[in-house]
């Protein structure tokens, strides 16, 4: 019997894997671009069904509000715009199929997991899960630690980016 | 429900998908791309397997997070780097980008 | 769960509105196509040389300065929420956390790199 | 049941009789809630649709007075009186008319941009709150609420890139990437004034921010206010924000290309985002949908928040007739340097603030704290933030003005 969460389930990933493919075979990379929003909107539709809607939110503010409005910016800076068509099937396609294959090739291991196997989650996620996580982001016996080293990371690609990037005169 | 193999799989599709496009783009921005498509799976494992094994678990969305930082990071300083290349190189293929090769 | 299946129904109008009216304007609207209709409008002019052309790289420094404190500002989306129920010890890492940015913040506009050059 | 207090509760009560009537039909009740909630959907979405077309004419009535025109009139032509209904026959003409395709565009792409910026304006009101909780006027309340249409508006972004970029076109390209490099940088300050509310609601949720709301928290954070409103001015893409039209510079912007209803969409979406960026405000700052009698007759919530959201629109309208527009650069140095700055800085005042009062307050004789306290000793830190920000503001002038008279005396000499 399949239910309807599985039908979503069946859409959202249709929607992710197509757009992951759609970033390989696309032939101008603002296609490639596009298919790659599509794909994060994918994940952010699993996102939803895994319940972590603030991750969906999350993936939707940075992943497609920022990184790719960066990358298709970037890509209308250079000249990547119309640039050569770049064949897709290039030297790489050994090596890259082998890893691929290996990766499959994991990922049935993965379903023969005995553990994993179970359909249903072990428990119910806590209505204030967002408090929780904001309140264990600043505990120190929790995440304090990263959370602030993240804010070091982010001052140094701040100072970090905009020095490469900058015009030279 | 969905089972939990079924995200599983799909994420490390996912990935592949990722690597592949990483391996096979001539294009750093299109290499970059696939980066943050394999950046994705991982995060899809890692709420998958915080909703189904450990519900009550901040470490994964933490975790979550701070691999979300990573991500915006790591985006950040290589557009700055493909930006730079791209001024002194006139090119962003990396079969052009060949200063070092000898 | 219900509330985003609600939304997941919300968006299906979205795109019934997104794409209604052009479809609509498409069934009514007169076709007459000719060549020089579709021409490149440039305040009239023959368009000339490439139109991809390059942009300023400024504008990307303002675009990765913003990814940073795009990022930032979702870190601290959890501790806002949390913000009534923390102690004062954890307001000030907080802020600690916001500072070492402004540094960043500072250091990039004393350098002048968010100025236009 | 009498008229009045159908109407008083009219939503909950068309809800509850259009379910009978459904379930008269033999739905299962399943299928009733589903349509039910559908054609909710329909109203809640085609309800600013409507208000648009009024709003239109408005703005532009209004424009036409603040230059010292007349706005559209009904001389000679059939739009009703005060043409009211000139923006419903600007919508009938822009229907009849053709679609001029440009040589060289991204087919796809150009077809999809139109309808994406149209889908994503239609989107954001599925959270906004349009009264009381349980009165049945708001679509879904998420606890992510304002999260949800911040994160849904960056797919806006999109719409302008493709748009620019499928057309094939110099100005086009240049107008997207002017207004994405506007907006963005605009986000920051937007977000950062956005965490204000959010903390002191310590929810993310409308209804809950709403709640929250005893002191509108104009009044708790004033300087926030400003920061989102001016922030929200240059995401909506009025002026003195309005580099991505920019109609003497670059024609048009980003849909220069765009003709008949694939423009309209553009145009059609510009307003609604004005409208729901009007109501997002006044969720956020103004209270929602609070005011008076509002417990008894919670269609009034409607009432209420539609006047503060129509003043918050009518002020983005003074703007957009009054000022004049900014060089992008300009623009741009005005976020990086004195807003984000500026949010940084009331976002750390605000939280240490108000987190000593509250910690002081239980330790006084009632153990919580009054909102009027609170909102008095926000507003007193939120005056001298302000008071100093000025006294900054001043020296810079006063230092850049002299090295200017330098430089003149220089040249003279």
């Amino acid at each position: 019997m399949v239910t309807v969460q599985q039908v979503v389930f069946a859409l959202f990933a249709l929607m992710t894997v197509g757009g992951a493919v759609g970033v390989v075979a696309a032939r101008k990379l603002f296609h490639a671009a596009l298919w790659m929003i599509l794909s994060f909107f994918g994940v952010a539709g699993l996102y939803i069904l895994l319940e972590a809607p603030f991750f969906a939110a999350l993936q939707l503010f940075i992943y497609i509000g920022g990184v790719a409005v960066l990358i298709v910016m970037a890509i209308m800076v250079t000249r990547g715009i119309m640039g050569p068509k770049e064949p897709v099937f290039t030297y790489a396609v050994g090596a890259a199929g082998t890893a691929f294959a290996f990766l499959v090739m994991l990922a049935l291991f993965i379903v023969n997991v005995p553990a994993w196997m179970g359909s249903a989650p072990t428990g119910e996620v806590a209505p204030d899960g967002m408090r929780q996580l904001g309140r264990a982001l600043v505990m120190p016996s929790a995440f304090l630690l990263p959370f602030e080293v993240a804010s070091v990371l982010l001052l140094a690609v701040l100072v970090g980016a905009l020095f490469i990037a900058r015009e030279k005169e | 429900m969905v089972p939990l193999s079924w995200y599983l799989l799909l994420s490390a599709l996912l990935f592949a998908v990722g690597l592949y496009a990483v391996m096979a783009r001539r294009n750093l921005i299109g290499m970059l791309m696939g980066l943050e498509l394999m950046l994705n799976a991982i995060n899809l494992t890692l709420i998958a397997f915080w909703r189904y094994l450990h519900p009550y678990n901040l470490g994964f969305q933490a975790l979550v997070i701070f691999v979300l930082v990573v991500a915006a990071s790591e985006a950040a300083v290589g557009l700055a780097l493909i930006l730079a290349v791209f001024r002194l190189r006139e090119t962003e293929h990396v079969d052009e980008l060949n200063l070092l090769r000898w | 769960m219900s509330q985003y299946a609600l939304i997941g129904l919300y968006f299906v109008i979205a795109i019934i509105f997104g794409v209604a009216p052009p479809l609509l304007a498409w069934l009514l609207s007169p076709k007459k196509p000719n060549r020089y209709k579709g021409e490149v409008y440039e305040s009239g002019l023959k368009t000339f040389g490439p139109t991809w052309i390059r942009f300023k790289p400024q504008y990307y420094l303002f675009a990765l300065a913003f990814l940073v404190f795009d990022v930032e500002a979702a870190l601290l989306l959890p501790w806002a929420v949390a913000y009534l129920w923390l102690p004062l010890y954890a307001v000030i890492e907080a802020i600690l956390f916001l500072l070492i940015l402004v540094i960043g913040l500072v250091y990039v506009w004393r350098k002048g790199w968010l100025t236009w050059m | 049941m009498n008229v009045l207090q159908f109407v008083a509760n009219l939503f909950v009560n068309v809800g509850a009789w259009m379910g009978e009537v459904l379930h008269g039909w033999g739905l299962s009740p399943l299928w009733t809630a589903i349509v039910v909630k559908f054609l909710a959907g329909l109203v809640v979405a085609g309800g600013p649709l409507a208000a648009v077309l009024f709003l239109i004419w408005y703005a532009r009535k209004v424009i036409g007075r603040i230059q010292d025109r007349m706005g559209p009139t009904n001389d000679g032509t059939a739009a009703g009186p005060f043409a009211l209904l000139q923006a419903v026959a600007d919508a009938i003409k822009m229907l009849t008319k053709e679609f001029i395709f440009p040589h060289g565009r991204d087919k796809v792409v150009f077809l999809i941009a139109p309808v994406l910026v149209v889908a994503v304006a239609v989107a954001i009101w599925a959270v906004i709150p349009f009264g009381p909780p349980d009165a049945g006027m708001q679509f879904v309340d998420l606890n992510i609420g304002v999260f949800y249409v911040v994160a849904l508006a960056s797919l806006t972004f999109f719409s302008m890139l493709m748009a620019g970029w499928s057309s094939h076109n110099k100005y086009a390209n240049l107008g997207a990437f002017r207004a994405v490099s506007m907006i963005v940088s605009y986000e920051i300050p937007q977000m950062l004034a956005l965490l204000v509310p959010v903390m002191l609601a310590g929810t993310m949720g409308m209804q809950g921010l709403i709640n929250a709301q005893e002191v509108p928290f104009i009044v708790m954070a004033p300087i926030p206010a400003l920061i989102y409103f001016l922030a929200m001015t240059a995401e909506v893409g009025r002026l003195p924000f309005e580099q991505a039209e920019a109609d003497a510079e670059i024609v048009a912007g980003y849909f220069i290309e765009y003709s008949g209803m694939l423009f309209g969409a553009f145009y059609l979406a510009e307003f609604i985002n004005n409208l729901s960026a009007s109501f997002v405000f006044s969720v956020l700052f103004l209270g929602g949908w609070r005011g008076p009698w509002v417990e008894q007759a919670p269609i009034l919530g409607l009432v209420w928040l539609s006047l503060k959201a129509f003043l918050v629109f009518s002020v983005l309208t003074f703007f957009w007739g009054a000022m004049p527009r900014l060089r992008i650069d300009h623009i741009l140095g005005f976020s990086w340097k004195f807003l984000t700055p500026l949010a940084l800085v009331m976002l750390m005042v605000t939280a240490l603030v108000d987190k000593i009062v509250q910690i002081v307050g239980e330790r006084g004789p009632s153990p919580s704290v009054s909102p009027w306290t609170r909102a008095g000793w926000l507003f007193l830190a939120n005056a001298i933030v302000a008071l100093v920000t000025a006294w900054v503001l001043y020296q810079v002038e006063k230092r850049q003005r002299a090295q200017r008279e330098a430089r003149r005396f220089a040249v003279v000499r």
